[in-house]
């Protein structure tokens, strides 16, 4: 392989620009050859290195309050809540993989987002799934729908993580780019929390769990790419998912790190062992020396950068202590899981990989990664026409609806506020036995076992009013998700999110991207919620559609005592009604303007995060006082659905409401 | 009248986590000497139509488009005249 | 009393159960992996839900050649309680120690919600704490709990007595649309001949604490602690 | 070296979802003259032996043992020289 001649048109191909290439020659002092390219041009993918949106995220709230990590520093964010607990949660896309092979697509995306959490030395507790699909009628959505459902439901269930919550969207704009977000939640005692490092001159480095093959590779690359036909061709073979294999690997992680046995330890994901050896190495300003030979592959005679690239599910690196490498075999083994030593620490920052005795690469570790030598870029943008034309048409002259009851059976039956339990009856919620509030109501609700505690998770995002007004309804997407871990009795603490955009080199697309932050920074700050992490997803759009902006949100609670944990219901007769807030006549971007005039316009609804806040702070007090029976936050249908939803979800009991 | 015999098989290059286990679970039984198993789908159905030609084609239509996955899944058949 | 949870690879009830038993009932409760071959005097075994070897095959398929099993077995066949839990009670049938096969519901979708049961047997060591015909509800989890067995083998059970629950309404009528999965005459849960085996689809586990607003499954333990 | 083919066919007297659902999926394509539809499994792997008798023995062994459930399943396979 390395015979090939690497020149800027190779590295155009794949997917670099002159200037990156440049830069890569100046880290090596040399032209890189074909392996190297490789490794910088995954490394460099926007899915990876993050080029065109860290510059922002920077600027998002990422640290303090009960946050352990700084946003980035691990790979999911890691927050306090007491009696020597931490919640380890993050949100990730695997929009495009879904897209092609919806079922793989979509069970490697909940396979990534658990190691992501037990990586951290925390088990798995809760994941929740946020999709947006085309319009229901179309055959294609159909299909897409049943695939990714069945592939989160039979991850999950055989991973045995319960699926307790999310939200699906139908709209045209997802027509040819489904969003696929999962997010998963795990608990880990503070002194047994797990770091993504290397160091240590000689400590041994391992891979561990599945054998590689050639799954995925450029998949980093593929999902920084518009979906089109050439993608379509240049894809290698799909990933594909083993919940079995991920459940031993649950194990005989949890059981290393228990027995303090490692030093370091990270998920394979996104661009493999090239990604986990840099990432690592730069973290502990150390380097690896690797012999690819030991690596064991699944298919034979792959080449070192078909290795380096590979996508194969179910694999993490470990850098094991210095002694301990019999201890760590004998676990894997235990479980019935390879573990093979396929080199060791080094102190300087370099990695060398070697492949039948010769060196295939040589690259300064803290080069490849975010925060090292990868590119930032600073992108301009420009406000679309769409912004200022959509937002300023009146809609109070719509025609008058006369029969009410049938409006609100319209809406009722819309894809988007319809029941879903079509969907999570799919899902295994109940299994680890902690699951209080389960799905279909505000927010899922998790006890805590040995404490008295609980926390609450939730994901929101409203597509259509983001599109109508970035900033203004990236706000919402935060209060709305905080108002629903609200409406169970938690209080708010930190936030994961999921970006989910067209494409950054597109200056309105940009402009959509660089509100949406500002929207989110300052609804943060407002609620204390700080960012503990996430993940940018871009290009999803393709010939003839670009998605809504859809930032989506996953919301931490915590509830301090169980017994305040309320659900969305009404209860018993005679119990009172009340509305807490304002309401305006807004109906801008609403579901009832897209299903009785099929428009997305208007003005959004206003949003003053102070009084929100103040909101969900009385809310939460007064359910700390024992005064509130349910609680159900207002949000697509507005105040008629709401209500008919809190007597619906009442499975046990027929019970109405008389509203003046 | 005809018999379709259709083979579903998974690309040879693709992981197959069954095959994998399946393998774990013969050698657990003490036959060391295995390898390579691959578990795939044999699907039959009869199919009423004279022409064999028209049969074999309509036989590949609903292999392509419904049967196997493209992304995944290789086919082959054989029709039998009963 | 001493409980044994057995742990395959793939299991993920197993540590639900235990903790219900240790912490929730305060008996005294075990891990056994499945590659150990001692049951370490436990008096009763408890095969929990999960995927065990990911259900590849068929589910439970794999499992019943652990080393485990064969202590398992000798220790069913001399009397001792097992109880198979979902995933545990498609062991018990895959290893011969209950009749009938378990197989993809006829939805073929996964099926997750609270289910109504008929307590159809009540003079067993494991539902002797019930009423006779007590409607009761468990949570149920599976995508295989389709339960057949041949006409012989039916009539088998209904003359033994074996059939201990069934899926019914809220009222207690053993009807179609209450049936989850397909199974045989509603069948949610049987035992063997000599009644020291039980198999049940449903997660008792699961319903064991009053946070949850439904203890029904509390009874099947109490029922065997105090034969 | 030996291939073993093993074809898992479910008993005909048991019902198959999985077959009706096929079924119905192939008949929306709008093949209305298809019945009987069958899904069964097919179950390849290598057997590191010379004698073929010890073969057969071992395959039917497996087979009987855990690759098929006799409640359910009947079991045929043809073995080839490789």
């Amino acid at each position: 392989m390395n015979e090939i001649e690497v020149t800027l048109d190779l590295a155009l191909k794949h997917g670099l620009t002159e200037e990156e290439f440049e830069r890569v020659k100046k880290f090596l002092g040399r032209i890189p050859n074909y392996t190297e390219l490789g490794c910088y041009s995954v490394m460099w993918s926007e899915h990876c290195s993050y080029k065109n949106s860290i510059a922002l995220l920077k600027t998002l709230p990422r640290s303090g309050g009960r946050l352990l990590v700084q946003a980035g520093e691990e790979n999911a964010g890691l927050v306090d809540i007491g009696d020597g607990f931490a919640v380890a949660f993050k949100i990730e896309s695997h929009n495009h993989p879904s897209a092609v092979e919806p079922y793989q697509g979509a069970a490697t995306g909940v396979g990534g987002i658990l190691r992501d959490i037990f990586t951290m030395g925390a088990r798995p507790i809760a994941a929740l799934d946020s999709l947006r699909f085309g319009d229901l009628k179309n055959p294609k959505t159909k299909f897409l729908l049943n695939g990714v459902v069945k592939g989160i439901g039979d991850y999950g269930n055989c991973f045995g993580v319960p699926t307790v919550a999310g939200e699906v969207y139908f709209e045209e704009a997802y027509q040819d780019n489904c969003l696929v977000n999962a997010m998963a939640v795990g608990i880990v005692k503070t002194n047994r929390i797990a770091k993504a490092v290397a160091k240590g001159k000689g400590n041994p480095v391992f891979i561990v769990g599945s054998s590689t093959g050639r799954d995925g590779i450029h998949g980093a690359t593929f999902a920084s790419e518009e979906l089109s036909d050439e993608t379509e061709s240049r894809r290698s073979n799909v990933q594909v998912g083993d919940p079995f294999a991920e459940k031993l690997l649950l194990e005989a992680t949890l059981e290393i790190i228990k027995k303090d046995l490692i030093v370091g330890i990270q998920d394979m994901g996104a661009a493999g062992i090239i990604c986990s050896t840099s990432e690592m190495s730069a973290r502990g300003n150390s380097g690896m020396r690797i012999d690819l030979d030991l690596v064991p592959l699944r298919e034979d005679n792959m080449s070192a950068y078909e290795i380096l690239l590979s996508e194969s599910q179910e694999r993490m690196l470990v850098v094991g202590k210095k002694g301990c490498e019999e201890e760590i075999k004998k676990v894997f083994e235990k479980w019935d899981l390879q573990c093979l030593k396929i080199g060791e620490v080094i102190e300087n920052d370099l990695l060398e990989f070697y492949k039948d005795g010769k060196l295939e690469a040589k690259l300064p570790a803290s080069s490849l990664v975010l925060g090292g030598g990868a590119p930032v870029y600073y992108r301009e943008w420009k406000e679309p026409e769409y912004f200022k034309q959509l937002s300023s048409i009146d809609l109070s002259n719509l025609p008058e609806i006369r029969d009410l009851n049938a409006a609100l059976l319209k809406l009722l039956s819309s894809p988007n506020i319809t029941n879903k339990n079509w969907i999570y009856h799919q899902y295994d919620y109940t299994v680890g036995t902690n699951t209080v509030i389960q799905p279909g109501c505000d927010a899922a609700v998790i006890r805590i076992k040995k404490t008295n505690k609980a926390i609450a998770v939730k994901t929101d995002c409203n597509g259509r009013y983001v599109y109508l007004n970035p900033r203004r309804g990236t706000m919402i997407a935060v209060a709305e998700s905080a108002r629903n871990v609200a409406c169970t009795g938690a209080i708010p603490i930190a936030i994961t999110n999921c970006l989910n955009f067209g494409n950054p080199y597109d200056k309105e697309i940009y402009w959509q991207f660089k509100e949406a932050i500002e929207g989110m920074k300052e609804a943060c700050i407002v609620f204390d919620t700080p960012v503990t992490g996430g993940n940018v997803s871009f290009y999803n759009e393709s010939k003839n559609h670009t998605v809504y902006p859809t930032p989506v949100i996953g919301m931490l609670g915590l509830i301090e005592n169980v017994i305040h944990i309320t659900s969305s219901y009404f209860k018993d007769e005679g119990d009172l009604i009340y509305l807490l807030g304002e309401t305006a006549p807004e109906i801008g971007g609403s579901e009832f303007l897209k299903e009785f005039f099929n428009k997305v316009e208007g003005d959004i609804p206003q949003i003053n995060l102070k009084f929100e806040k103040h909101l969900i702070d009385t809310l939460i007090s007064l359910i700390q006082k024992g005064f509130i029976k349910s609680a159900h936050d207002l949000s697509d249908g507005g105040l008629a659905v709401a209500i008919a939803e809190c007597c619906i979800m009442n499975r046990k009991k027929k019970i109405g409401a008389e509203i003046n | 009248m005809f018999k379709a015999k259709i083979f579903i098989k998974r690309r040879r290059t693709i992981l197959d986590p069954q095959g994998k286990a399946v393998e774990l679970g013969i050698k657990s039984l003490g036959f060391e000497n295995i390898k390579n198993v691959r578990i795939d789908k044999f699907i039959e159905f009869e199919i009423d139509e004279v022409d064999e030609e028209k049969v074999r084609n309509e036989v590949d239509k609903i292999c392509d488009s419904l049967l196997a996955n493209p992304h995944l899944e290789d086919y082959y058949f054989e029709l039998e005249k009963i | 009393m001493k409980f044994g949870v057995v742990i395959f690879p793939g299991s993920n009830c197993d540590y639900d159960t235990y903790y219900f038993l240790k912490f929730v009932l305060g008996v005294e409760t075990i891990f056994l992996f499945h590659k150990e071959n001692s049951l370490q005097g436990a008096d009763v075994i408890i095969l929990p839900g999960g995927f065990s070897y990911g259900d590849y095959l068929r589910t439970g398929a794999i499992a019943k050649f652990s080393p485990i099993m064969k202590e398992v077995i000798n220790f069913a066949n001399k009397g001792g309680l097992v109880i198979g839990i979902c995933n545990g009670f498609q062991i018990l049938c895959e290893s011969g120690l209950l009749p009938g096969a378990l197989t993809k519901n006829n939805t073929l979708k996964f099926v997750c919600y609270s289910q109504n049961l008929k307590v159809v047997n009540n003079k067993t060591f494991f539902t002797n704490n019930y009423q006779m015909n007590e409607v009761i509800s468990m949570p149920i989890a599976h995508g295989e709990g389709n339960y057949i067995i041949d006409n012989d083998g039916l009539k088998d059970l209904y003359d033994n007595d074996q059939i201990i629950l069934k899926y019914c309404d809220e009222f207690g009528n053993i009807t179609q649309e209450s049936n989850p999965n397909g199974s045989i005459d509603n069948i949610a849960g049987i035992c063997n001949k000599n009644g020291n085996v039980f198999g049940l689809m449903p997660h008792p586990e699961r319903c064991g604490e009053p946070i949850f607003g439904n203890t029904d499954g509390i009874k099947i333990f109490e029922s065997i602690l105090n034969k």
